[in-house]
């Protein structure tokens, strides 16, 4: 008989105790209860967010497997698919954010590889507090040096992210880590075991007592008490890794695995019983045959460890041999530690002793689901009262453009990516630094375009809107290198989904995104759920980071930012409109968040389609997305390029909004693009047939920046100098 | 002056990976009797202070806010007079 | 023209040098396994970036002594061409086949960005494709790359003729500035004394087709193809 | 058993570059007084040998051939019984 005190400890409440009991028809032992606390905690089981997630389309004939799975997976031509998801890892990397971030990776690429797939690129999303505090600086730096620690070592390369500052996430930074893969189509390894009798294979490196309580640890909100329930702290391996990628794609070539799933949170409990439960069958593991390094550990211990760099494999009987001589010429271990059954359920045996007998399915799948209440949060109404006319004039505007410029939102997040290594298996064409990072397929002549983003002021301001318009800037910045979307993953970080506010805009993000899913015809396939991002009882924004990955048909004809030549024409293709809502200019250069961004699906999705086929059509010379900064920014960006940066100058008008909002303003749906004046028209064509607004607003020339409004010139800069500014920003602030 | 010698390794609980594939490598050049080797960091400096008491503070000081991350590690140090 | 790419455990290049072989030179390559005893067959040995053994203790160090290393000193000590990049460099460093170390960057930082080389002399077998003093468009990617040896050493190598690439700017000059790592004299690439085995920090599989946005790493393996065929 | 504590740090005329920014590091933490620090490390690790005296020489024998880059690097070591 368990005290109350400790199942409630481990994070159970009463009536799930209660129901535990029901369904063994006795009460659980200790490490039986410490198993249904894992894998009824949200992180495992999603308690919360299920009955939420099913909103989301999932479907589409490029999927080959939704969400379900370690990850998803789409069709990309050629009997290839790319599997992909998104993963956060926010609560450890508070902690110890270098080993936090680096197992982030680390369990992303798992996820990966463990479908089969070579893991062929990471992204990351990350958000940080203000740069001026001395501990974001630390938690930054040594994030970022994490990822690139293990994601350069294990030879995936880091081919894009984002990055946000801002006060709300000081106390609770946000790392989450994306990955993709390449397998063939028929290929694809799942994780549901099944054939009574096969075996079951523990893999990889040993087990000792990292992480336990791990996957609880993620579901409660950063307190004091986490500093001690934190002790034991995960730490990468990724040299082990790197093994372990190699030897799991040779065993799974031999076509004996009959299904394997990683060991994340939750460890051995997670995988041998959602293993079990997906395949209908039962398991018998015995765990003193468990590789380990230290001495002494506990059934309970075991079974909850998070050690890192681990795998659970079920090998077709009669061919386990072959399977262990792979691992063992990588120098892993590989352990027989038990075998499949029939009849669903779980047993876990210690040297023979009965450690743990539990139904299989009541532990993956028949989890406690709640219905939550949600309230509209009070600060909506008072964010929604704004009024441009208050707003004071500013007539300086290239010192605000040099201010926006410097913005660590807005600057240039090279100090990042050259950390990372980004070129690794030499596939990357279109350097980090662009809207979205560009893969070639080897051997096909087509390639991918991937990308991460979220802008969470607007998500905070209006939680369905700002979603939406996460899933649009995402998708366009994939358009605007010239490929198609084709699917989505998504980290939803929120703040304690037990508080009615927080629930509600967990709701509406979700909604949000699934009307843009719907709206651009692109799936959702994977995702990662991570509430309680709180500290002192305050939430982080709303932040559902949508990665998109899209399929370049033609890889000649990808597309980049960055203006090519002097000379060419430059256009704003896409829909003009107030844009002060949200804003960073509203943020930085007036100390306000207010204001309901906005977006029309329907405009968005002409946009995107008018722009694609723009550059599969070869008029485009680049084409770079209006975001954070507006179309002065955008501007800016196109100009600073690596291989040789070019000067513009255009002439635009206010045309009814305020010369701010016309220069700085963030209205969606707009795409900055430079052409050959001989190919405008047929450019002004295409825009015509998508019902799409063009404006031809200058040229590319000369070393300045130069911006004409409403007939007088306002911004009249050095490239060289504002370039400088921009790119040296991040790492000025951490000097 | 005074010179600090300050060893720092991972603590007990936390898994030295460094330190296992360098005993392995070790083994395969035949030195076989050798164990738990664990991977650490090893600095010198040299500091101002009125006394060895005061000098020992600092140094406990500079390890807790820079030198050592006390969430994976732990450190000891030697102060003597140089 | 046979070519072998030595894989250790964590080596993760290997498959970029073997496509750029194999698909853009057009020639046989092999991989080869780190414990294996000989290297014969082979008229050119790439020991490939990555990060052997995690690089653990020390870039290179563990991996340096690899079974498959004696059989590598061997084939060098036989004339053998042999060309270590990136990690393959602080192996041969280790291993004794090259002079000097590869230290921390000294901005302490791994490093990945394309940047330009100057090819010293092309009296080479692993330059004689390129001009004297051409510059070449090249990435780089590592965190321990700062290249240190002894001042009477490097004097020596100089004279032999043993600097092969150094850092310089896209017009060529080998400045401070366009020192990424804080290596000596701008060092990027050398040679030993026999001029047989070389080691480089950037890494020509990575800028040999022209998708890559430079195509100037291939003159590295035409360089080993020309000399070969001299032979 | 003996157990072996190992010493490496970068001989005195190469420059440390990490020392440096460490130094720099803590001077910005107004840690004013501190100079010449050296960023060096430290492995620990227990062996089995005949004696002491065979210990030493296995000890030395492994920093020699693996623990230590000698063409940049120095050390000492201390050997008790564990
Ligand atoms: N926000 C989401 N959107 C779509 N799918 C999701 C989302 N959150 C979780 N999923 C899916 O639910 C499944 C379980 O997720 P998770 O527990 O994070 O995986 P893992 O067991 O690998 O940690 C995965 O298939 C994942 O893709
Ligand atoms: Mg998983």
């Amino acid at each position: 008989m368990i005290e109350p005190k400790v199942y409630r400890e481990m994070g159970l409440n009463d009536a799930e105790y209660a129901q535990i009991v029901e369904i063994l028809g006795r009460h659980p032992n200790y490490t039986e209860v410490g198993m249904y606390a894992v894998m009824w905690s949200e992180h495992c089981g999603y308690k919360y967010s299920r009955p939420v997630l099913k909103l989301f389309p999932t479907a589409g004939p490029r999927v080959l497997q939704g969400p379900g799975e370690n990850a998803g997976a789409v069709d990309v031509g050629d009997g290839m698919a790319v599997v992909m998801k998104i993963e956060s890892h926010n609560h450890p990397s508070a902690v110890e954010p270098y080993e936090g971030a680096a197992t982030g990776v680390g369990g992303i690429v798992r996820d990966i590889f463990t479908m089969g797939a070579r893991p062929m690129a990471a992204l990351n999303s990350l958000r940080f507090g203000e740069l001026s505090d001395a501990r974001t600086r630390y938690l930054f730096d040594r994030a970022v040096a994490g990822i690139a620690g293990y994601g350069n070592c294990i030879g995936v390369p880091s081919v894009a992210g984002e990055v946000y500052f801002d006060d709300c996430y000081e106390g609770n930074p946000l790392i989450n880590a994306m990955c993709l893969g390449l397998v063939k189509s028929d290929k694809i390894a799942r994780s549901s075991a099944s054939g009574a009798g096969n075996s079951v294979m523990y893999v990889g490196a040993k087990t000792g007592r990292d992480g336990i309580h791990g996957a609880t640890f993620a579901s409660v909100e950063l307190s004091d008490e986490s500093e001690e329930r934190r002790s034991p702290t995960q730490v990468g391996d990724p040299f082990t890794e790197k093994l372990l990628i190699e030897a799991t794609l040779e065993a799974l070539n031999t076509g004996h695995i009959v299904g394997i799933q990683d060991m994340g949170a939750a460890g051995l409990t997670c995988s041998t019983t959602e293993m079990a439960a997906k395949g209908d069958s039962g398991m018998e593991v015995d765990i003193s045959l468990v590789p380990r390094r230290e001495e002494g550990m506990t059934p309970y211990e075991i079974m909850l460890s998070e050690s890192q760099e681990r795998m659970l494999l079920v090998a077709a009987k009669g061919h386990e041999n072959e399977v262990k001589d792979i691992f063992e010429k990588w120098g892993l271990d590989a352990v027989v530690i038990g075998r499949l059954t029939d009849d669903g359920i779980v047993r876990i045996y210690d040297n023979g002793e009965l450690a743990a007998e539990v139904p299989a399915k009541s532990l993956a799948e028949d989890t406690p689901v709640y219905y939550m209440e949600a309230r509209i949060p009070d600060y909506i109404a008072q964010v929604k009262h704004f009024d441009k006319d208050e707003l004071p004039q500013i007539e300086d505007f290239e010192s605000v453009l040099e201010v926006l410029l410097r913005r660590h939102n807005i600057a240039s997040k090279e100090y990042i990516y050259r950390q990372y290594d980004h070129m690794a298996q030499i596939n990357t064409v279109v350097l980090p630094g662009s809207d979205a990072s560009v893969l070639r397929l080897k051997g096909t002549g087509r390639g991918l375009a991937v990308t991460v983003d979220c802008n969470s002021r607007y998500c905070y301001l209006d939680p369905y809107t700002g979603s939406a318009i996460a899933v649009a800037e995402a998708a366009r910045n994939v358009v605007c290198s010239g490929a198609e979307p084709a699917a989505v993953t998504d980290c939803l970080n929120f703040g304690n989904p037990e508080k009615p506010e927080i629930f509600w805009q967990f709701r509406q993000a979700v909604e949000g995104i699934s009307a843009a899913c719907r709206a651009f015809g692109v799936p959702v396939i994977s995702g990662n759920v991570s509430f309680y991002n709180e500290s002192q009882g305050v939430a982080i924004y709303p932040t559902p980071a949508i990665g998109v990955l899209g399929v370049i048909e033609d890889i000649e004809r990808r597309c980049t930012s960055f203006f090519k030549n002097d000379g060419d024409a430059v256009v704003v293709l896409g829909f003009n409109g107030p844009g002060l809502d949200g804003s960073e200019y509203l943020k930085a250069m007036h100390g306000r968040v207010a204001g309901c961004p906005s977006l029309d699906l329907d405009k968005e999705k002409r946009l995107q389609a008018c722009c694609l086929k723009a550059i599969r059509s070869g008029l485009l010379a680049s084409a770079h997305d209006i975001a954070e900064g507006g179309l002065a920014v955008a501007l800016a960006e196109s100009c600073f390029n690596t291989e040789g940066s070019h000067g513009v100058s255009v002439e635009i008008s206010s045309d009814g909004l305020r010369q701010d909002d016309a220069l700085f303003g963030e209205a969606q749906s707009r795409i900055l693009v430079s052409l050959a004046p001989s190919k405008l028209d047929k450019l002004m064509k295409l825009a015509a047939e998508h019902d799409v607004p063009l404006m031809v607003i200058g040229a590319v020339g000369g070393s300045n920046l130069i911006i004409d409004l409403d007939e007088s010139r306002v911004i009249d800069l050095q490239i060289e100098k504002i370039e400088s500014a921009w790119r040296g920003s991040i790492e000025e602030a951490l000097a | 002056m005074y010179r600090a010698k300050i060893f720092i390794t991972l603590k007990k609980s936390v898994f030295d990976t460094q330190g296992q594939v360098v005993r392995k490598a070790l083994q395969a050049l035949n030195f076989s009797g050798v164990e738990d080797v664990r991977m650490g960091r090893y600095i010198e400096l040299q500091l101002k202070a009125a006394d060895r008491s005061t000098a020992e503070a600092t140094v406990r000081d500079m390890c807790e806010r820079l030198l050592v991350n006390t969430v994976i590690e732990q450190y000891r140090y030697e102060v003597s007079e140089a | 023209m046979k070519f072998g790419v030595v894989i250790f455990p964590g080596s993760n290049c290997d498959c970029d040098c073997c496509r750029v072989v194999e698909q853009v030179m057009e020639e046989p390559v092999d991989l080869i396994w780190h414990e294996a005893d000989s290297v014969d067959g082979y008229d050119c040995i790439i020991l490939p970036g990555g990060f052997s053994y995690g690089n653990y203790l020390r870039a290179g160090a563990i991996a340096s002594h690899s079974p498959v290393m004696g059989a590598v000193k061997e084939a060098a000590a036989d004339g053998k061409l042999v060309m270590g990049i990136c990690n393959g460099f602080q192996v041969l460093t280790e291993a004794g086949l090259l002079p000097g170390v590869l230290q921390r960057n000294k901005n302490l930082r791994f490093i990945c960005k394309f940047l330009h080389l100057k090819v010293e002399h092309n009296k080479s077998a692993f330059t004689n494709a390129c001009s004297p003093g051409q510059v070449l468009r090249i990435p780089i990617a590592h965190d321990e790359g700062n290249y240190y040896v002894d001042p009477k050493v490097l004097a020596e190598m100089e004279e032999k003729g043993q600097i092969l690439f150094r850092y310089c700017d896209a017009d060529g000059m080998v400045s401070a500035e366009a020192n990424p790592n804080g290596s000596l004299g701008n060092i990027a690439g050398i040679c030993n004394r026999e001029g047989n085995v070389m080691g480089m920090m950037p890494y020509p599989e990575r800028s040999a087709e022209e998708i890559l946005t430079s195509a100037d790493g291939r003159l590295i393996f035409e360089s080993v193809l020309r000399h070969l065929k001299e032979l």
